[in-house]
């Protein structure tokens, strides 16, 4: 039996500090909670079925007869355990999270409530499409909105999130240069560019090289065009870049690209800073991928799901991968057999296993149509203008290294300079756990050491972000003292900092049923002692 | 705009401490003729709630909702009951809107989930560790081959004909690129799976077989023996489960040999959603765990000695190896994962075996129904909740007849291998425990009737 | 203007104790959050409306020109303000909330789906019958089953929570008292009993009078007979009682009181205890209440909706209340139109404006069909055999007033006899939220000298009782040992002990715009001190 | 079963720790012939979520749903567009499994809800306290004539004819049982309401006088001249508002000068609901706080001198006071008044003024084509968001015939006075934004042929 029938266990040594003298190690709303395999049981469950009217026996032999290990717990005690879980969690729904180029912003529950509807949420993907017109005319709605904010000539909706909108893009210019012949073999990405960048390029089978940047945190026109040769397949610029700076040359650089025989993508996770302000196909860039998970809300989850449609300039549209919505006749169809269709012969495949984030595409609509034309450039606005006001509101005390070129875009950029006592950046963002905030992103960009990117979205209101300024400019000064105290932050969390290097020194990914009476088990880390 | 939370006063006051005359003055790096002028083309100004709710009703209201008729397709997607509580959980604002755990103090509710997940997936597929989740399950089969790939430092991967043609479509145009050389087949409607085949063309070059199990036409086969071969020419053995609930009958891959089992977690806990989000699972060896793509969490402790769990290894991720990466995935399916968990963690091995159970003797009554229609052949002689039939007419059409009877009546192979003549009567059917007895007699006489 | 422009204010004095050193006064993921009308403004809207496309002007010249004072605040704010404050409450989901009398059991989310079925929540009260059928069958359906599953012979299903239900089955005893033409005027309740008890039948007109109880904590019958005359209309009794015990002699008690012309009232609120096991019915009551919102386990939402459905004997089914609903021929009918039935003329009238609580009948209905008759015996079984549990695990820390008299029913009772030092219950129950509990019910039933009533109903698990009484018998030490510390609890909740004398002295009911720049204002309380 | 957690080796190694022998020993005081034995006649064994599920929804199915046809229903419920966000908070296990909130220490978020709930239907009713809420408008009104009762030491109340004609029948329920007098009538299908009428019945010996406003036709008059009238004889003015959002386009009661005010408040958050669960308002003076029924939120300080909300006032209620409280009542409407609080802070005062100004309008509109209606006329010359038409025919025949065209279209006054004949020809319509120019046009046309 894999799961501990004797039910409920500390997490932590009884009384161990005079910090927690309770006995079951709660501290009043701040719960502990086991791990479910320590509290359910293989014999437990939360559903009933009714029993099998007969028996089928086409199992082959193969029927499984061991021990699975899957602890189940009744309905009650699961909702206790996910609630009691949640609990732990910091979330946009709780305050200001403002994790630099992530774009927590609010996520409205009208799209989930939408999403929910039993024609989008119950619906199979292989179903007749005369029995899904709805869904596909969504497809081609968020399709059309997305070609209209960003000047493009076509989307493709398929990728899951922004990393596989980069190979939809990256695929699609490779498509574009096999189809004239040209194998080019080097992908020019800036230093700060996100990592998915060049983790795409290089899955794509291309090497990855450098673009330098200027003092004031752009991309070096003049180093660029020296490197354009042959063999570069493509640029990859984030617009606005990830220090949350605009590419002012933008134009120009794509001009140069293109001169060179290869094509630009742009990363457009930031798209958030100009929606409805720029189109990134007036700037000549040829492929880019939205995050709906960011610019257009859809909920991050903890972590995804995401949906990263790549929006592709003319030359590159007829390299889109499968499966695609069209406009016929008869109504929407969905272009997904490759070997019949002519007209996509030169697609470069299909990248998912059905048509996308159905999920998320319908929450997108939601929020683009909710905001309208007038919204949308006002989530721009005060995206930027929200930046802005935290970049000046604490330049005083916080190094912003490119604050002296003028103003940001979305995110404000800080460095850890000036910090004292061996006090840096994880100090800061500790500290501000224990005020009640998300730290923002921390050592990224990579170019600016002890990076704090600050993107604070467009839906925090003043007040919010006064509050927040007042807290972060107390914890600034604190580390510009070389206050100590900063490196025992966090302390209210329900948890103190973790042990980074023991769990990657010693990997516990999965729970290991402890042996029986105290013999030597899997658990054993847990009785280890680590600093954070 | 009711999302937005500046007043117009508040703006000005912002400003004012910025140092900016106007908002335009914030956007002066744009360059002037880069400036959109004009509102949107076409879109209207912002809307009400109750506008957009219409707007998205009336599309959603075009649709055949699966749970309003007798429903029968699987092929990669199976409609489940799902309980309420799963959907409550996951709308929990503290789960819903955070983000990837990246500060784990205030993040231990979502890895916890997650290291409850990996175990969960990891026993379901029987392996030793899994991760936090891919994508879906064709991309989860891609990186899989990709990683065999790095493991054996060979390129040729054999997919066998069972393998859902989308799944191999996606790996085809991975390959295309990285390089990699995929053998690919197509299934033939009979009661065998191609695993004599498989086996017969393992090389010292193979750096993977890649099965599915069930496979796309629902049939069910002993793993060991290509575990075996794969494992006699260095070569590793990948399986891919569509239908993770089937684990709760029949062996796991990972009892049988396979090296990497990849799944699409769709059927438990997240609903049919016309595709996406779903959720890819990834389990392998302890061994490989370094090549392995996606996030882990890893359990560890505090400053106070207290278990907490933290993302390790990311020594193998993009934001820290960059190109160097063993996959170029960032964002995963978080959420979906959540959902699989809270699903599992209600049923329970006691509650997925009886799943399962159910699943199995209701797709058998189906099975042994339609097979007595003059003219329909039951093609396997094993399965699980799904099994392919052959028709005495070609299967596409037949759908469609189903259709305007009101019945969505199963996955024609002509829709999956639209080139495929061998394979125009193939009708996939799925049967899952959603399905009424009065679903089933409609679906008998909507196909009575269209194969006539 | 009412609301504060200037938006967010601490509620606590900065830096006030060395436990709260944060400036914005949260604690890691334990957020203040300061009063609506503090953070938000009358300018301020979470909601789009399009413009009227005319105007009306049919307002009788009583257009309200003043400020009201609603502070709005957007969507995204809403969302945080109301998220923040669910997290400084206990509840059912969190873990073990053993509020003796109160049954708080899980809430299954399955009910909470259905009751939000279009066809149930979207439907207007006068809507023509034909257009209700469905609802009307959701009314009938539960109306049966609670018949059946107490035995009676009708159930009025319009009163709104217990008391209302109480009001009910004293209205019908009254009504039928008056129809024979007797006017009695006393009612017995016994000390035990709930506060509404007694409330209810003095609203009825009644004088009440005590029955007195015996040692074993139940009615005194032989007392209960000696009271009994002609002025004695009804008796109300609580079965299981308050003490959480059977009554016995129920049927004895029913058979006297109707051989003295009076009938007899069951306060059903305990009949979780007994669901499935006994039927009210057959132990010779004339009316009982039925809280859905505590056996058939209706969300007790912070305080309510409830719904106090009332089962009837033979002899006051002729006295209920309208509506009802009956069938015909043609479907179900709702009976409403007082003046034009005749057969409902003798009906003691109209208790709500509508039919009662809808939304909790459809949640009820699917509980009852969820569990079925397996499920509800062992819901009481269940309740019971924890209720035991507890007691016998907590009997030599805690003093059981009735422990000695055998087993108890779904609460069990305990006294403060053996604390040491002053401490009383209070504080125990303090020390229970410290621990991560909601405590017990205090000082209720009266009959007890510092009861604590501790029910945790048939959803918790052994392992989750065990965690509890480990708590608690460690508390229970403390508190017998006169650990003064107990005195402080809670330290770890989002409040410390909370001062209701100065509440109740000086009473804030309201909040009070304080008065620009300092002024003497309405806040003025905040600034006083006083202890727990 | 899946809500119980209790496994049968838990049982028995529980009854051991008790020292019984089995369940039914702690049963024993249940006398062996009031036993159940058998299982509960008819229920079948414990149900499927699934199954559950099904029967729920087939009963579902048989309403005609209001936001699926043409809608014009009022008369004490109406249907305004509640904003998702509403029930996702209320749906948040923290508010929906609390409990009232008898430990204040960890129930801040309860409490501090009900304390911004009291203030604002305090401000919107225009005076100076409210209470935690009541069961609904018609109980409320009932408790306000027990609580003028108690002020006054005077038995005598007079209702407007214009008042709900449940809520009379309520009131009068109760005044059977209190000894109580209560003087009704019935309204008249004219523009001018009894205002005058009332006026002059008051005398040395009336309690209250009760007034709805907008009365039941949707007529609106100013409550000042009722309210001094009453004064001038020691009595008070009760008034009654089964339509909230009105009072943010016309002035409140209290304003007006009326001292107890008491209002359903489903129109704000709640939902239609087939009449239940409502939330009652109940707000009056401050001076009269004592007397008042129901619990309070109040403010207080902790024992570190930090705001903090309780219960207070509690020597009114039935479980300090017994039978000297104010009231019986004790579970009270929380949810409901959250539903309420919530869409409340979300409209703020901007939202609401928008919201009633959309609604008078399009009312207006509506008002104005069907009083075009040859035959048909309108009976009020003010009203908010309803008003009350008199057809050339009987309107709960003519209600009847709408439904059959698909549009619920209005409360016929024979429903709510099925004795009244001067009556049986009025209609009371009302309109929200809800209502599109295609249910106004589908409304219009079925009128038309109903009245044929
Ligand atoms: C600048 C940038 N590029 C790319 C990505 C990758 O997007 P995703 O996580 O959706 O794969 C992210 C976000 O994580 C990002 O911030
Ligand atoms: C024994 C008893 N009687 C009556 C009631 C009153 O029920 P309600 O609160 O639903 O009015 C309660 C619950 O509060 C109770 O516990």
């Amino acid at each position: 039996m894999s799961a501990n029938p004797s039910g409920w266990r500390p997490s932590a040594p009884a009384n161990q500090s005079a910090e927690t003298p309770t006995v079951t190690g709660n501290r009043a709303l701040m719960l502990e909670e086991p791990l479910l395999f320590e509290i359910g049981s293989i014999e437990q469950t939360g559903v009933d079925f009714d029993a099998p009217s007969s028996t089928g026996h086409k199992l082959a032999g193969l029927e499984r007869t061991g021990e699975i290990g899957l602890a189940g717990l009744s309905e009650p005690e699961t909702m206790r355990h996910y609630t009691r879980l949640s609990r732990q969690n910091y979330a946009i729904d709780l305050g200001l999270f403002p994790l630099g180029s992530c774009t927590m912003k609010h996520n409205p529950r009208l799209n989930e409530k939408l999403a929910r509807l039993p024609g989008f949420a119950d619906i199979h993907p292989l179903q007749p499409q005369e029995t899904v017109q709805g869904a596909l005319e969504v497809i081609d709605s968020l399709a059309h909105w997305l070609i209209t904010l960003t000047g493009m000539h076509s989307v493709a909706m398929s990728p899951k999130a922004g990393a596989h909108g980069e190979l939809c893009g990256l695929l699609s210019i490779r498509a574009a240069l096999e189809a004239r012949g040209d194998k080019r073999e080097v992908v020019l990405v800036p230093e700060s560019a996100h990592g998915t960048n060049p983790a795409t390029a290089a899955f794509c089978g291309y090497r990855v090289e450098n673009i330098p940047a200027t003092a004031a945190g752009r991309v070096d026109l003049d180093a660029l065009k020296a490197r354009l040769a042959p063999d570069v397949a493509a640029v990859m610029i984030t617009n606005p870049n990830t220090c949350g700076l605009f590419e002012p040359e933008m134009k120009a650089i794509s001009d140069a690209v293109h001169a060179a025989g290869a094509l630009v993508y742009c990363d457009g996770a930031n798209f958030n800073a100009i929606v409805g302000k720029v189109r990134p196909g007036d700037l000549g860039i040829d492929a880019m991928h939205i995050n709906l998970h960011k610019t257009f809300s859809t909920p991050h989850g903890g972590g995804g799901p995401g949906s990263g449609p790549v929006v592709l300039s003319e030359a590159l549209t007829r390299f889109a991968p499968l499966p695609y919505v069209e406009k016929t006749a008869d109504g929407l169809r969905l272009v997904e057999e490759e070997a019949a269709i002519e007209q996509a012969s030169e697609s470069f495949g299909r990248m998912v296993a059905f048509h996308g984030q159905m999920g998320m595409f319908s929450r997108a609509l939601s929020y683009i149509l909710s905001h309208g034309a007038d919204g949308l450039k006002q989530v721009a606005e005060d995206a930027v203008l929200n930046a802005n006001y935290i970049l000046r509101s604490l330049e005083d005390v916080l190094d912003a290294p490119f604050g002296h070129s003028g103003p940001c875009m979305h995110e404000a950029l800080f460095s850890d300079k000036g910090f004292a006592g061996g006090l840096t950046t994880i100090d800061v963002a500790k500290g501000l756990i224990d005020e009640g905030y998300h730290p923002m992103t921390m050592y990224f960009p990579l170019v600016v050491h002890g990076a704090m990117l600050i993107e604070p979205t467009e839906t925090e209101s003043k007040a919010g972000l006064d509050q927040f300024i007042t807290a972060l400019r107390s914890i600034a000064e604190r580390a510009r003292a070389g206050d100590e105290s900063l490196k025992a932050a966090p302390i209210y969390a329900p948890r103190r900092r973790l042990d980074e290097t023991l769990a990657a020194r010693k990997p516990v990914l999965a729970y290991r049923t402890p042996a029986p009476d105290g013999a030597e088990g899997g658990g054993e880390a847990t009785a280890m002692v680590g600093g954070g | 705009m009711r999302y937005l939370p500046l007043s117009d006063s508040d703006r000005s006051a912002m400003l004012k401490v910025i140092g900016a005359g106007s908002i335009d003055d914030l956007f002066q790096d744009v360059p002037e003729e880069a400036r959109l002028t004009g509102a949107i083309r076409g879109l209207p100004d912002h809307a009400t709630e109750m506008d957009v709710e219409r707007q998205l009703k009336a599309m959603a209201g075009k649709n055949m909702v699966a749970g309003d008729v007798p429903f029968f397709l699987g092929c990669g997607a199976y409609r489940h009951h799902v309980p309420a509580s799963v959907d409550h959980l996951i709308q929990r604002g503290e789960f819903l809107t955070a983000y990837t755990p990246y500060q784990p103090e205030i993040a231990q509710g979502t890895l916890q989930m997650l290291f409850e997940f990996q175990t969960q997936v990891a026993r379901l597929l029987g392996c030793e560790v899994a991760n936090a989740s891919m994508y879906d399950g064709s991309t989860a089969m891609w990186e899989a081959i990709g990683m065999a790939h790095r493991i054996t430092r060979r390129s040729r991967t054999i997919i066998s004909a069972g393998v859902h043609p989308h799944y191999v479509s996606v790996a085809r145009t991975m390959a295309k690129f990285t390089g990699d050389t995929l053998e690919t087949s197509l299934p033939e409607l009979s009661a065998a799976t191609d695993a004599e085949a498989l086996i017969a063309s393992i090389t010292d070059e193979t750096s993977a077989v890649v099965v599915q199990y069930p496979d796309i036409l629902g049939r069910i086969a002993d793993l060991t023996p290509v575990a075996e071969a794969a494992h006699a020419k260095g070569a590793l053995l990948i399986a891919v489960v569509t239908e993770p609930v089937a684990l709760g009958l029949i062996k796991s891959p990972g009892e049988m040999g396979a090296d990497i089992v990849v799944g699409e977690g769709q059927s438990i806990g997240v609903g049919l959603q016309f595709g996406g989000p779903y959720v890819g699972l990834f389990a392998t060896r302890e061994k490989f765990v370094r090549q392995m793509p996606g996030r882990l969490a890893g359990e560890t402790v505090d400053a106070e000695g207290k278990r907490g769990f933290v993302l390790t290894l990311s020594t193998r991720e993009q934001h820290i190896r960059r190109e160097k990466a063993t996959s170029n995935i960032c964002t995963n399916s978080g959420l979906c994962a959540l959902a699989f968990s809270v699903h599992m963690t209600l049923l329970g091995e006691k509650g997925l075996r009886q799943l399962a159970s159910l699943n199995h003797a209701r797709a058998s009554e189906v099975a042994e129904r339609l097979a007595a229609i003059p003219g329909v052949k039951l093609v396997n002689d094993s399965f699980f909740n799904e099994f392919t039939l052959r028709l005495p007419v070609e299967a596409r059409p037949a759908v469609h007849r189903m259709v305007a009877a009101g019945v969505l009546g199963g996955v024609s192979l002509g829709r999956l291998y639209p080139d495929a003549k061998a394979l125009e009567n193939g009708l996939v059917v799925a049967v899952t425990e959603t399905a009424t007895d009065g679903d089933i007699d409609a679906f008998e006489a909507a196909l009575k009737e269209a194969v006539q």
